[in-house]
């Protein structure tokens, strides 16, 4: 049953695939591409990798598309027809494939539980993490206590993202309202946000505490947090938004996110552990561990709130200068 | 017959990397360009999450009754993955507005000079 | 096994409105008949397939779950609908009918 | 007469390094004052050249001298040691430089050329890297010191800063650096990795454990890699570098330059190669016989140059392989006549250029054909300039007799009478390109009545360059009267002697 | 107390202070703190070298999970060398900045450009310190990341396809990384560097290792710019800030050869890539093409920035060329010259900066006279130049040496002679610089006639890297131990000493 499943979903990427090469216009394009992603998506569940899956669909689908579309309003929607020579891009990509194809002919039997992949390093994982860490979910635990040095890392990309689409687009400047800003005609639109808002922060903040128990973590909060505010932004327009969180406020944030978890780390020098290890920040490791990743999942979820929605605010804002203009 | 059970996946996946690299190199919108360099990284996350299935398993949070579990590791590595991803598209994307703004285009063949192309 | 037969009925149906929805989609000739189309069948196809799934839960914290997530449809995917049509009126999109007759006016 | 017999010897390699560095750091300091900056310059020239005496004083007393710098490379330090070649060299150039700075004064002056301070600045630099090459013990050290030179001498070189000078200056450099960057580089790591070691040992570092084809190879390497000896095709830097101003090209080929050019050709020759094996390698008659084609194409060259300057260039290409004919026919005496050569030859040439610059002061000529009776305005210089001819063909009694002489004799030695014969052909060559200078300056061919020579007519250089001039050439008859002290101590060079074997 | 927490410092500490620079956002607290952590981490790191080379190896648990399990931090001496010339070159750049990005970059950027740089150091010393295949591509990122935003912050709008065209290229070689990491996971079930290297060569080879491992090699590749993947490296250089150019010109690609090292040496072993795989000779050959065809294209550049890059791809070359030897004695010299190119480049390209600074241009017309103009500041330049070239007495001269030592040890003469042909070259495009800055008349003009020699701030860096170039020209024993001590040790367990013959 899984495997049909696994091929229908990857059937229809491939035709997703397709469809954006050949596709000229770009918001077509755009969109194939968020149905890319929630058909991944679909694949993580299929798959058993429900996080990754929600991650995906909250980014791919959500934060990229949403980048991509604003970008569009600001490039033109058609690509033009180029006398690029195809053959050149065709001859290399046919190589690296027979290179990929070639390398998967030794590769252990897909889904096969004897694979080394199973073995070596994951049965620790599976069998020792909810005793060591005493969470259910593995992923957290891997996430951010095995391999909390990646998470680290992973946030201090986010954060450079930040950095760098603030340096090369500029920070939004808290302007009036500016005309036609936002959807003001929309009356439905309003209530309805109106509604639903303060569920998704609501829901955001399940997501970032109960990550320990089900799929989620601070990653995903921080992502659909900032959902909540984007559509807040769209709908009320963003001179409002940039009223209520302030452009500079969100810089702030997105530091900070990276100060806890970086600071959590070192706080477990000063008691004797090494770093980030949270053993020592508890009476005992167990609550130790979970104090820790309580920790340091808030700082991804402050870094990754905060950046990418200062991300989008600086797109957005670009946007809206270039309507008025 | 086996063999293709076996592997039908992996092969399906490379068929989508190449997707994304040719329309990553081929593509002459810059825009596209990005998406083509997203399909191309979705595809490999697709890679590494077969990787982790076992057959049979279900997903890696403890439950009472269940004994097999998929790998976790590759989860992990994967988001970190994701993250990393989206940023790039970010920094890539602010990229192609400042060029807009600069060169009036985002098509690679309509830079004056050589030095200019990507 | 009651509740299995029931929930499987309100599975086929939901995922057979949906169909019709989207060969609406495809079929209807203008923009607001295609959304017409896809916007109601939609609806009643979620709260089907919702209903279904829900009976074949034992009433626990998943049904209350899949609750809320209906809700949350039934909220956002009309409003999606109705924002999409309207927009498309401000955007002077015209209806088949309403070019139809323009286009007599033209040629008389 | 040794004013430094109170210093432990070793540390006099140390001074006669350092001392023209000294001596540098004065002349910019004096840069205000010139006539007290030239006074830095001549005495430390002076001081140089008592240190250099007080070694050689040392050497006949077999002294052992030897410093090391420390090491650059893990195991391969940079060391000197003091050995009579190496003596020989020093004792030639200290003393040219002397008289080389004496005469730049004068000419500088007389010339009102720019930027004095750096080209005297330079010219000390470049005479200290001389002194390091003289003694450097192993070849990492040589080749240091022998780019270097090539470093310090190309502002020289360029000193006019003209297109011309420019042009000359990229020839200059590219050839030198490139051969050396190219070959000589290549041949020393070539050397340190089959024999494991770059000292200069008596009687070479190769044994007939190494590969045969290697040494071969290495031996065409080092004598391309030492572009300074300008064997052909790698001579052309030598005429480009005419666009310097006459003291420079003095220095370039009687004093620093060429001459360490053929010293190092020496050096490597009898102390990493050994004369006794140097007959095995198979590619020793090759270069042989490419060194004595460069004796004679050049000299021919040199016939067809009306520029004084150029043709002087030539000749100096031709007289340097003479030396890497010497060196290359392995035989004890002809190395002989080879180290001999090298202090005649600097004599020798020296003259010839202080008088083409005197002549370049006194009354702006360049060109041979221009200086037809030019004896009748500048007798002294005339004489000095026939002088250093004769001794550069080699007849007596002129100190080139001795060392071409013993080149003969070594040619014989081993059997190559072609090399006797192109020997021969090249000396006539030597008077046909050389003598008519003074022929026409004294005698001018027109042959029409001349009137009474007199005095009133004659406008002779600046002093300083005509007491320049009256040393050179009485160098040139001193060393044909009295050659001893000179061959002493090339006999004490390992495997080469003067006397003859057989 | 803080003995054994020293070897995650390096990381940790830049990357605590770019949210600082953040928070307290005044570009002068930005400056002074990014200088002082950069130093700090260099002190560090030096001390962190020495220690390696007496004992071996440094490891350090990260979150006390012992080594397959959670990420290992491990530094031996190669690893130790390159951090503390990273470090090192990132505190002189940031003292040199100060000045430099005043008429470069536009004031309220500033702060940006300082956290950008920490993050750029904290990724670059990321992967040289840690000791697992993922967690490198983590930190691979960070600094690219930072890398791209530092690119694109120069006032010159080509800055910003050049940023594009290095975003795309390296976006795509991370990725060949991280389908090569996971062909080997896959195979190996592990990532930890040292786990990986032993169930290899249990596994001894399978195609999807071969896969694997020809993947990361391309995707390294155009990391480091070998040659035909080297597209983005002359735009890039040429139109970043000067500041930024010599920070990546001096540490970037050198990293990235680090890591190619590793990947080769330590984990797959040289055995297995260049026995099995042959991969010694397509090096080889990529390496020799790039040296000639990149320095011909320096010759023919006007803009001395381009001249400059076109140059480091050659240089890359003769890295990459001695790793393609294949013997202990290649690989060392390819660290050393790792080493030495580093503090050559960075001269060089802040000595244009300067340039820049007070010229405006940066097009070989604007050298003219400057030997009288900016007499330090040209001064620096020759010094630098003559160690590419690989003149006597400069640290250029010691990595040839070991260069067309290691050649010649395999017999391998045309080689030997390719690597001293095409120092010739270097002779050319560097000596055409120096003669227009000392030869040529400047123009006369207005702007010419109030020229004068950089600030300070600017030169001491500067000077300190010239100066290093003598240095370690004349006293190689500390470069050379570390290169030789790490060769050996990376060579130790995987090749037969002597190499490939």
């Amino acid at each position: 049953m899984t495997e049909l499943i696994d091929l229908v979903l990857l059937a229809m990427l491939a035709i997703t695939a397709v469809g954006v090469i050949f596709l000229k216009d770009l918001f077509a394009v755009v969109m194939l591409f968020g149905i890319y992603s929630f058909l991944s998506a679909l694949i993580f569940v299929n798959l058993d990798a429900v996080d990754v899956a929600f991650t995906e669909a909250a980014v791919g689908a959500g934060i990229s598309t949403v980048l991509m579309l604003s970008t569009l309003a600001l490039t033109g929607r058609q690509e033009k027809v180029s006398d690029h020579k195809t053959f050149m891009p065709l001859l290399i990509v046919v190589a690296t494939g027979a290179a990929l194809i070639y390398g998967t002919l030794d590769m252990p039997p897909f889904g096969n539980p004897d694979n080394p992949v199973h073995q070596h390093v994951a049965l620790r994982y599976i069998q020792d993490s909810p005793q060591e860490i005493g969470l259910p979910n593995m992923v957290t635990s891997v996430l951010a206590s095995y391999r909390g040095f990646d998470t680290l890392g992973e946030t201090a990309v986010v954060f450079a993202a930040a950095i760098g689409v603030l340096s090369l687009l500029g920070m939004p400047k808290r302007e009036r309202a500016a005309i036609e800003s936002g959807l003001e005609s929309h009356l439905v639109l309003q209530v309805v946000a109106k509604i639903i808002i303060p569920l998704i922060i609501l829901f955001a903040l399940y997501v970032q505490f109960h990550g320990d128990y089900g799929p989620g973590g601070g990653f995903q909060a921080g992502v659909i947090a900032a959902a909540a505010i984007i559509l807040y932004a769209l709908v009320f327009g963003l001179p409002v938004a940039t009223q209520v969180l302030q452009p500079d406020l969100l810089k702030t944030l997105a530091a900070l996110g990276v100060l806890i978890y970086a600071g959590t780390g070192v706080a477990s020098f000063f008691l004797g552990g090494n770093f980030l290890d949270y053993n020592v920040l508890a009476s005992n490791p167990v609550a130790g561990q979970h104090v820790g990743i309580i920790l340091i999942e808030l700082g991804v979820g402050i870094t990754v709130f905060a950046a990418m929605l200062s991300i989008f605010y600086a797109f957005a804002s670009k946007a809206e200068r270039k309507n008025i203009q | 017959m086996n063999f293709i059970i076996d592997y039908y996946n992996y092969w399906v996946v490379v068929f989508l990397m190449m997707a994304g690299f040719y329309t990553v190199i081929a593509a002459n919108n810059l825009v596209k360009k990005i998406v083509g360099l997203n399909i191309f990284q979705t595809s490999v996350f697709i890679l590494y999450i077969s990787m982790g299935k076992v057959a049979g398993g279900s997903a890696p949070i403890v439950a009472d009754g269940i004994t097999v579990y998929s790998n976790p590791l590759p989860h992990v590595l994967i988001l970190t993955a994701i993250v990393v991803g989206v940023a790039t598209t970010a920094v890539g994307l602010a990229l192609v507005v400042r060029i807009k703004h600069a060169y009036g285009t985002v098509e690679e063949n309509e830079f004056k000079h050589k030095d200019d192309l990507i | 096994m009651i509740l299995e037969m029931i929930s499987n009925i309100f599975l086929i149906l939901g995922a057979f409105f949906a169909l019709t929805g989207a060969v609406g989609l495809f079929k209807f000739p203008d923009f607001f008949t295609r959304i017409h189309a896809a916007s109601v069948t939609d609806s009643i196809a979620t709260i089907l397939l919702f209903s279904g799934l829900i009976l074949r839960t034992e009433f626990d914290l998943v049904a209350v779950k899949l609750v809320f997530v209906l809700v949350f449809l039934l909220l956002t995917s009309p409003t999606a609908s109705h924002a999409l049509a309207k927009s498309a009126r401000h955007g002077l999109l015209a209806t088949s009918a309403e070019t139809l007759s323009k286009t007599n006016k033209d040629n008389n | 007469m040794n004013l430094w017999s109170a210093l432990d010897p070793s540390q006099l390699i140390n001074l006669t390094i350092s001392v023209p560095l000294i001596g540098a750091a004065a002349v910019v300091l004096l840069a205000r004052h010139p006539n007290w900056r030239e006074t830095a310059s001549i005495t430390t020239a002076v001081i140089l050249f008592t240190l250099v005496l007080a070694i050689t004083e040392h050497t006949f007393n077999q002294v052992p001298m030897a410093v090391s710098w420390g090491s650059t490379l893990p195991n391969i330090n940079i060391a000197f040691a003091v050995e009579p070649l190496g003596v020989l060299f020093a004792l030639v150039a200290s003393f040219l430089w002397i008289i080389t700075t004496i005469y730049a004064i004068g000419y500088m002056r007389g010339h009102k050329e720019r930027k004095q301070t750096r080209f005297f600045l330079c010219f000390a630099l470049a005479i200290s890297t001389v002194m390091a090459i003289c003694f450097s013990a192993n070849l990492l050290t040589l080749f240091i010191f022998y780019e270097l030179l090539t470093l310090s001498t190309y502002p020289l070189v360029t000193h006019a800063n003209t297109e011309a000078a420019k042009r000359g200056g990229r020839v200059y450099l590219g050839i030198l650096l490139g051969t050396s960057v190219a070959f000589l580089l290549f041949a020393m790591v070539g050397t340190w990795v089959t024999a494991g070691t770059l000292d200069f040992t008596p009687g070479g570092v190769f044994n007939d454990t190494q590969s045969k084809g290697m040494v071969a190879l290495l031996l065409v390497l080092f004598c391309y890699g030492i572009g300074k000896a300008a064997l052909m095709p790698f001579h052309r830097w030598l005429p480009a570098a005419m666009v310097a101003p006459t003291p420079v090209s003095a220095l370039l080929h009687a004093v620093a330059v060429v001459k360490a050019g053929v010293f190092s050709i020496l050096k490597v020759v009898i102390y990493i190669f050994g004369i006794d094996n140097l007959g095995q390698i198979v590619t020793t008659d090759l270069m042989l016989y490419i060194a004595a084609a460069t004796v004679l194409l050049a000299s021919c060259v040199a016939m067809t140059k009306d520029n004084l300057k150029a043709r002087l260039a030539y000749s100096t290409v031709s007289q340097l392989s003479y030396i890497i004919v010497g060196a290359l026919l392995a035989t004890s005496v002809a190395a002989a006549g080879a180290s001999l050569h090298i202090v005649t030859h600097a004599v020798g040439k020296i003259t010839l250029f202080f008088c083409a610059g005197a002549i370049m002061v006194a009354c702006h000529k360049k060109n041979v054909s221009e200086m037809v009776g030019l004896g009748r305005q500048m007798p002294l210089t005339m004489i000095a300039f026939a002088i250093g001819a004769i001794s550069i063909i080699g007849l007596p009694p002129m100190a080139g007799t001795w060392s071409k002489w013993y080149l003969v004799v070594g040619a014989l030695e081993a059997d190559k009478l072609i090399i006797v014969v192109v020997l021969t052909i090249s000396s006539l060559l030597n008077v046909a390109y050389l003598l008519p200078l003074p022929i026409k300056a004294f005698f001018n061919a027109l042959g029409e009545k001349q009137p009474p020579w007199s005095w009133s007519e004659v406008k002779e250089a600046p002093l300083l360059i005509l007491i320049a001039l009256a040393v050179t050439t009485s160098a040139c008859l001193a060393l044909f009267f009295n050659p001893q002290p000179v061959i002493e101590l090339i006999n004490l060079i390992p495997g080469v002697s003067t006397e003859i074997t057989r | 107390m803080f003995g054994q927490h020293f070897l995650i410092l390096p990381v940790v500490l830049p990357l605590m202070a770019a949210p600082l620079c953040i928070i307290f956002g005044h570009r002068l607290f930005a400056w002074l703190l990014a200088t002082l952590v950069s130093g700090l981490s260099f002190v560090i790191s030096i001390n962190l070298l020495l220690a390696a080379l007496e004992q071996g190896v440094l490891s350090y648990a990260v979150g006390g999970w012992e080594a397959p399990w959670g990420i290992e931090v491990r530094l031996d001496a190669a690893s130790a060398m390159v951090l503390s010339v990273v470090t090192g070159i990132s505190t002189l750049v940031l003292i040199y900045a100060k000045a430099s990005i005043e008429t470069e970059i536009d004031t309220n950027q500033h702060t940006l450009f300082y956290t950008a740089h920490l993050l750029c150091l904290t990724g670059l010393s990321g992967i040289l310190s840690t000791g697992d295949a993922f967690n490198l591509f983590v930190f691979l990122e960070i600094s690219s990341l930072a890398t791209y935003t530092l690119v694109s912050l120069a006032s010159d709008k080509r800055c910003l396809t050049a940023a594009f065209r290095y975003l795309v290229m390296g976006t795509i070689g991370a990725t060949f990384i991280l389908i090569g990491v996971g062909m080997m996971y896959m195979q190996t079930g592990t990532l930890n560097m040292m786990d990986l290297a032993d169930r290899i060569a249990e596994i001894g080879g399978s195609r999807t290792l071969n896969t694997g491992l020809a993947f990361i090699l391309v995707g390294v590749s155009i990391k480091l710019a070998l040659f035909p993947l080297h597209m983005w490296l002359p735009p890039a250089y040429t139109h970043a800030p000067s500041a930024v150019s010599a920070f990546l010109a001096s540490t970037a690609t050198k990293v990235a050869v680090y890591v190619m090292v590793r990947f080769i040496f330590t984990i797959y072993g040289a055995e297995y890539v260049f026995h099995t795989m042959g991969m010694d000779l397509i090096l080889l050959l990529l390496a020799i093409v790039a040296i000639f065809k990149c320095s011909f294209m320096a010759m023919a550049q006007s803009n001395v920035k381009t001249v400059l890059a076109y140059s480091s791809v050659a240089q890359i070359g003769y890295m990459i060329l001695g790793i393609s030897l294949a013997s202990a004695a290649g690989l060392m010299a390819g660290l050393l010259h790792v080493f030495n190119h580093a503090l050559m480049k960075g001269a060089l390209f802040m000595a244009v900066g300067a340039v820049l600074y007070r010229t405006g241009s940066v097009d070989i017309k604007a050298f003219r006279g400057l030997g009288k103009k900016m007499p330090f500041t040209m001064a620096a330049f020759v010094i630098a130049g003559m160690s590419i070239v690989g003149v006597p007495l400069t640290a250029g001269f010691v990595s040839k040496w070991y260069l067309v030592t290691a050649a010649l040890e395999q017999q391998n003469w045309l080689v030997a002679f390719l690597i001293l042909l095409g120092s010739l070259l270097a002779v050319i495009y560097i000596f055409r610089i120096i003669e227009t800055a000392y030869l040529k008349k400047p123009i006369e003009s207005a702007a010419n006639k109030d020229i004068k020699e950089a600030p300070l701030l600017m030169l001491v860096p500067m000077w300190v890297l010239a100066l290093a170039n003598i240095y370690f020209g004349l006293d190689t024993s500390l470069s050379v131990a570390a290169a030789e001590s790490t060769s050996n040790w990376l060579v130790f367990s995987t090749l037969s000493e002597g190499g490939v013959q």
